[in-house]
């Protein structure tokens, strides 16, 4: 149906639309939607093959600024609606995107079983740990003790790590990268375009109206150095302001620390995002708490397995109406 | 001696889930199906997948209405009951009518299954049968021998008394044998000693009808007139199935199913499952909302787009469903009812979802109805609910119920080549000229016609548009929150609903047109009024009746014909959900006639309630 | 200068989302309610959480209306509009009455403003504002200028011309100063600056008015001739809420709430959490199935169990609440309506979920729905809603609006002790013997009255019991698959909402006893009803009016009622629900008046669709 | 509300209805449900005080078997329902039923929301990875190339590892049992019911209509104690029809292999059911695909933390119903 031919040259501005950005000033939404619009032009894909679908909640406006086709759904529902598309349509190349709540709270299902199924979807999820449309209320990934409007004395729940939780359901690939760095969601987005199957991508968001600064411990420019570790496959894992000087080591009972590593990258562990077990992965997950401790960003799991697709072709069965409506026992009447 | 020709019979085969009393009158429907006559089939399983065995809740029953003349209803009452155990004699005597033959497997009569059952007393010695001829066959035992040589185990040997009951009831009536056997064959080969222990025992069961002096003569019911023609017999669910699966292919497009299992629905999955090579794909969701939202996805595809599931699907599915009539996609919702309110009764049959079709959505939401009326008209039904669909760019919902699902009838197979195309394009080409005398492309911009706007389908180039929930401009599909739009939209998606009434076929009137009584019907109770009108008539009482396959909108004619009649029955499995529609729209005294007991009505309930009105 | 004294105005602010209009509007109504006005708001949010300054899109009003004389709505167009931007003025311009009076900030018609508002020329210097009485107001430099002074850095200066606006309007009509200086002081207290600088530029906007020459004076509104005793300005998300705690000290039960945040009902939930202390519990569920999940769960447990949500819940909740219909367990589902279908206009008003209450389920699953009629109704509607499902064990629908939930009005304080006690007794006994002689306990063995079957809840001993969607034997409780009995019960959930008929207040007619036309009217139209009915009897026609707080089942004396009228209108913010429901119950030719445009019926409408009726 | 004296003595039939069970004969629920109410009277717990909730399906019978107090509620809801409950009466003992469809189909947001909350319940997962009550369709927890009547053509998605997947959701509690072993199921239901917060015992059901057999390989008396590999807390995991000839193992990588424990436990390793991170747990649970490998069935994770409960007191706030009416700002009219 769709287009095959090599694509025609983009630039950003092919891929947005003349509608109105209506995010707040200042909200990390509009840098995810910048990487996101010139990440595209790069990837050779045509936008009447890109479908945006969404959700609902701030995040959940994004389909209507990408110049591709788009559906702005109902909450909770984005990932169930996508897998519909994309198999029924597996020539499109179809984007998910919805917030903590959207993924994690009402559709936190249709995301597990979009994951273990591996359905051909790139899934963005911008992680603002708040519910940003109904104006502040505590979401699942909102650490605890979170003062909301629908939490007064406090959220005493645990939140969900939503790589934990992916990689718990069988995903194929998890990555997470963050609203400050262009580059490493160009980058990282543009792994969960290649990546046959679904393709999960936690994004730390701010919300600088109902919870700024959630993640500028380790967002920050001047922390960032510190704070995040870059995951790159097949290295050794080490980060630190001066490049290398601390990295992440293998205890004995198989669990994660941080090390010194100024002494090279000796016994340090080495990245793989592919192996088949993904043990290492939800380790890497375990390794900060929350987004106030040095945390592991990059692609943690990327392994192949099988996409799914409905079944659309068998030797059996029968080829034409006739003779299906004929299949049973049947007789004639003069 | 000749057998004894007879218009009709109804023959109830009843025993424990592990009896196989759905395989046997399944055989026994083929075999007269086959020999000529018109037929209506009643399964009527147990709620448990296996209810301990010999208990009351543990029996299945079937039940089958073979006749020389054309039939509409598996029947009131039977005319013979084959009861394999007491818990069977206890649960289903009830159908038998009076004066009935009740066909008793004599060996199960035992202390601890008349027990089970619940009997005080063994019903064979005391006066509960006096109103029946009682023919008392020790089944088992006589399977068991004829099967002795064999080299069958015990166990398994007992297992094919079915097939002795299935031999004694088809020279009871003068079936043929051969359908039968070469059934066996085919559905156990491979299995040599299964096939030799069923046709000896099937064998062994004619042979004793003709043997044994027990009963007088056989029964013949001759072929019925039929139109001439190919003919299956076809349950509601398959025919339903088919149906899709002909829609697609008359509009040329895929289909995709969305579903999740639920009983009486299932079924429809798991035959559109086989047929991955008639361009169908199945998706088993993780719940009814998935099911619904994969449709609607795979619809924004430009695919057929269905889900399919009974009354608590649907109440899950509402929220979608409003996605989907704010969208304006087609969609195809199938429900097929069930007992209700909540969980109710998964396995009997109900007709309570109308109104929840009508108004189950948040918002100004209408959306078009269409029921099936039997089961082989369930095939029509599917295909006219995906016309309309594809056609108005709307969901829709077809409504089916248990009764129709499970029931069967023969059906003289449609000449492919003489159903209608469903026309169908997707938008490739701009549609509007902006300011500047450029072409672009407007989502909403609809035909004038049928209102319904454009469907432009990812990967066609230029058309690219994004849709959504919130109000939306007329023309653009822009986001629009003015107040006058919004209006505007609510009325444009009214009218595009009721437009659809100028494009269905107007209410027919059967019967009497100077009738005082006009009985308006819809769903599963077409064969039960159908039975039960021409049976008053023919006591010389005049009465029209209307049969209605839109239920929303109406046909045009509706509110006129209604005008004709001084009273209106609607006779309904629910509380009179039709009945209330029709008494607000056309401000008639509707009378409902309900029925709520998980059952269909019996044309005999009926021509009672009919025959009322003129006492009135 | 004397101020001049009026009857009433409608004040409507209107400015950038970041202006702070709410909370302008908020504090010149606190300040009249406490001078003793009787008033009416209405806020106007926009959609978006804060659209780019300056935009349409982004524009925030508040209208409200002060009075010496009771009013019951928020006024149908303005007196004076304070447009503190083009943006403002453009969206908002059409709600200001011709000839009325318009507060510019002067200071924002610079270009780029212009531009985004889409004003091609200066509406300042073109005729746009011919028809009304314009003031220009450099309020942006006014607001700088006197609080230079105070070090606050311009930046922040500037977001003080609100308290510019709210000092020049309470000049105008001699609103009093200290509540509003108090509250700053309160609002801000540690924030030494923002109190100076909100304190300065209130009494700048105060003085201004006093002396620059602009104005020829200013005026007042009378204290208006309330009932004795203390008030509160309320509105009706807070009023609701309050009904909640209320019924559950009046039951003296623990309130359980399970909700999902969703506009415009996040509100009830937040304030909810609030209240440990009152025996509250709330839960943020993981969505609304979870929410009514959980209530149920709670109400099983024996609370007083509560789910709050707007249409697009109530359409995921259908399924769970059929399940309480079947259990048989209190639980009040509240629903604060808003534009659909869909995601529709989430933060706008409508009517139009009335037909989901009663019917979005399957099967025959029969509930009580009763409606809020003002914001501060709302309380006695909560607590009408939890006595009516505590009673008859029954779910129950509350339906509120985005306009009641977002409204105001002030509101006489109950009296606490006179608040009727809700009754409720949970089960302890055994209620039934069997066979043997030994007691036991049935958990569906009726109260014969109320038909409300016993609430023996988890921990009382001897009691245990089991319950669950599948069909109940009548008494028991027990599962089953009996025809007749499904029969009997559904007849009896059915006789059992029918049943509270008696246990509501009949509907009262006011106005015209004798008159032609009846306008029925249901929810937050009463104030525009009330408005439209007074005005059109002043003329001299006959009018009467109906409001129905109970929906189902209505009053028992409804029919009655609506017989004794030649013409029944029915005005409704949806496309004619209430009507279909009075034609269908009551044979009469109820005519729906319909408005869905996401905002409520002005009184002016209402009148002219009533005068219409005498011209038929 | 309830009575907290010590609770009489019971045996098994005090917590047996009358009520006729309605599984097909040789069904395994049977085993579970004799294992439940053999245990209970051990617990010292009292009936009026325990409540089972279920959704729907064969294994969701279970309530109406138990006398207690109990509800066989709606597909895939008794998480949430059960969570009000546990909400609102701490007091109370409250068991979920659900089958892995109810639970990890239609019910999958409520579980992994419930354990991640740290809800105190105790879940009992009936996995016969099948679809019994509707007659046999395929399951989350179906193996890949199963042919239902849903999937005539084998089915291709993954399945979800139940034990993975609440690991994943941040659960507090999660063990495995099966069906053959009633020693095992009593001791593994009496560990959930003393953990504080959300436990899920996952149990290996036979559906001996649908999906016999499933099991097997690993269930059955001859191959348990090679293919059962016996979680006990703070010992070297072993295990072997002689009784521990094999062992479990951790590799440099973190991930773990079977490896022969003829010589002794030493390099064996020691199972911490305790350990903070989840790490562990969850790399115990891949070390079997399928049950058709050695498996770990025992308690796999069981740590405390804060159980959910809704804010129930405060000092700020109203008292009384009269005061919380004047809280606003109020005027008087005289
Ligand atoms: C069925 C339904 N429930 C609730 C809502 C209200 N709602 C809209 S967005 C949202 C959550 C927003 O949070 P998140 O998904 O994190 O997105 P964000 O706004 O933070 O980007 C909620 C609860 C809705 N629109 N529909
Ligand atoms: C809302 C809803 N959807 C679907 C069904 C039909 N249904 C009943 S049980 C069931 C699944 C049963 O499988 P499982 O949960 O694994 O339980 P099992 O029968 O295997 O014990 C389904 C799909 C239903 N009752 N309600
Ligand atoms: S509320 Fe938060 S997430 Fe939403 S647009 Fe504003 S800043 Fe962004
Ligand atoms: S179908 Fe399977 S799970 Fe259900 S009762 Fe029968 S054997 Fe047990
Ligand atoms: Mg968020
Ligand atoms: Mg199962």
């Amino acid at each position: 149906m769709t287009d095959t031919a090599p694509a025609p040259e983009t630039t950003r501005k092919d891929w947005s639309t003349d509608q109105e950005v209506r995010w707040c000033p200042g909200c990390g939404d509009y840098g995810i939607l910048a990487a996101v619009q010139m990440m595209l032009p790069d990837l050779g894909v045509r936008r009447e093959n890109t479908v945006f679908i969404s959700g609902i909640g701030c995040a959940a406006r994004f389909p209507y600024y990408m110049n591709t086709y788009g559906m702005h759904s109902i909450h909770g529902r984005a990932p169930a609606i996508a897998t519909g598309l994309a198999l029924a349509r597996p020539d499109l190349d179809v984007w998910v995107i919805g917030g903590d709540g959207d993924f994690l709270s009402i559709g936190g299902n249709h995301l597990i079983h979009a994951l273990r199924r591996n359905v051909n979807l790139n899934l963005l999820l911008f992680n603002n740990q708040i519910y940003g449309l109904t104006k502040g209320q505590y979401s699942p990934t909102s650490e605890v003790g979170k003062i909301t409007k629908s939490t007064p004395f406090g959220s005493v729940d645990q939140p969900f790590n939503p790589v934990s939780l992916a990689l718990g359901a069988e995903a194929s690939f998890v990555a997470r990268t963050h609203d400050m760095d262009r580059k490493h969601m160009q980058a990282t987005f543009a792994r969960a375009h290649a990546h046959p199957g679904a393709a999960l991508v936690e994004i730390y968001q701010n919300c600088n109206v109902f919870n700024d600064g959630a993640f500028e411990t380790i967002t920050k420019k001047a922390n960032r150095d510190d704070m995040m570790i870059n995951l790159t496959h097949g290295e050794p894992i080490v980060f630190g302001s001066e490049g290398s000087e601390r990295g992440v080591a293998m205890k004995n009972d198989g669990s994660l620390e941080i090390v010194d590593a100024t002494g090279g990258t000796d016994g340090l562990l080495v990245h793989d995002e592919a192996r088949t077990d993904p043990g290492l992965a939800f380790a890497l997950s375990r390794l900060a708490a929350g987004p106030s401790e040095p945390t592991p960003v990059g692609v943690f799991r990327a392994i192949e397995r099988p996409v799914y697709m409905p079944v659309t072709g068998s030797s059996s069965g029968h080829n034409d109406l006739a003779s299906l409506l004929s299949s049973g026992a049947t007789w004639e009447v003069e | 001696m000749e057998p004894v020709d007879l218009d009709r019979v109804i023959i109830r085969f009843a025993g424990d889930s592990g009896d196989g009393m759905q395989l046997t009158g399944d055989r026994f429907t083929s075999a007269s199906a086959m020999f000529g006559n018109d037929l209506s089939t009643l399964p009527d399983f147990p709620a448990e997948i296996r209810a301990p065995a010999g208990t009351l809740a543990g029996v299945s029953a079937f039940q089958v209405h073979i006749s020389a003349q054309e039939i509409s209803t598996p029947g009131d009452q039977a005319d013979v009951l084959v009861a394999m155990n007491p818990a069977a004699l206890k649960s289903d005597l009830h159908h038998l009518r009076s004066g009935g033959t009740c066909i008793i497997n004599s060996d199960a009569f035992e202390e601890r299954n008349l027990e089970k059952a619940g009997y005080e007393s063994n019903p064979l010695e005391d006066d509960t049968l006096a109103d029946f001829t009682v023919y008392q066959v020790p089944m088992t035992m006589l399977t068991k021998e004829s099967v002795a040589d064999l080299g069958v185990k015990p166990r398994d040997a007992e297992r094919s008394k079915n097939f002795f009951a299935l031999g004694l009831l088809s020279w009871m009536y003068s079936r043929p044998a051969e359908p039968t056997l070469d059934w066996i064959g085919e559905k156990f080969a491979g299995k040599e000693k299964v096939i030799a222990a069923n046709v000896t025992a099937f064998k062994a069961g004619h042979a004793f009808g003709e043997t044994a002096e027990l009963f007088d003569h056989a029964y013949t019911v001759k072929p019925a007139e039929l139109a001439g023609g190919t003919y299956t017999n076809i349950n509601g669910n398959t025919a339903l199935s088919w149906g899709l699966i002909a829609a697609g292919q008359l509009s040329g497009l895929e289909v995709f199913l969305g579903g999740y299992p639920i009983t009486p629905a299932s079924d429809i999955l798991h035959e559109l499952s086989k047929h991955p090579q008639l361009g169908v794909r199945t998706l088993q969701a993780e719940d009814e909302i998935a099911g619904v939202g994969s449709a609607l996805g795979a619809a924004f595809g430009g695919h057929l787009a269905v889900t399919t599931t009974s009354g608590p699907g649907v109440a899950l599915k509402g929220e979608t469903i409003g996605l989907a009539v704010s969208l304006e996609l087609p969609l195809v919702i199938v429900d097929i009812q069930r007992g209700g309110p909540s969980t109710g009764l998964p396995t009997k049959t109900e007709a309570s979802d109308l109104m929840m079709a009508m108004h189950g959505r948040h918002g100004e939401s209408p959306m078009p109805i269409v029921a099936a009326s039997s089961p082989s008209q369930c095939f029509f039904a599917a295909i006219e609910a995906c016309r309309i669909a594809l056609k108005y760019r709307t969901p829709v919902i077809l409504l089916s119920d248990g009764y129709l699902a499970n029931g069967s009838e023969p059906w003289l197979l449609p000449d492919v080549a003489s159903l209608p195309e469903i026309e169908i394009e997707h938008a490739t080409e701009f549609n509007h000229t902006d300011a500047d005398g450029n072409p672009e492309f407007w989502p909403y911009l609809r035909d004038p016609e049928t209102l319904a706007r454009p469907w432009a389908v990812p990967g066609t180039p230029g058309l690219m548009h994004r849709v959504g929930g919130i109000e939306k401009e007329d023309g653009t599909g822009n986001i629009s929150y003015d107040p006058a739009n919004h209006q505007k939209m609510v009325q444009i998606r009214q009218d595009k609903i009721d437009g659809i009434a100028k494009d269905i076929p107007p209410a027919e009137v059967e019967g009497d047109a100077d009738a005082d009584v006009l009985v308006v019907g819809w769903g599963s109770t077409w064969g039960a009024i159908t039975d039960a009108v021409s049976s008053v008539r023919s006591q010389g009482h005049k009465v029209a009746r209307v049969h209605l396959h839109h239920l929303n909108p109406f046909p045009a004619n509706l509110g006129e014909v209604l005008g004709q009649f001084d009273r209106v029955l609607v006779p309904e499995m629910n509380m009179g959900q039709l009945s209330r529609m029709l008494r607000s729209d056309f401000l008639v005294d509707a009378k409902a006639i309900t029925k709520v007991m998980g059952i269909p009505f019996t044309s005999s309930e009926l021509e009672a309630e009919i025959k009322e009105a003129f006492n009135d």
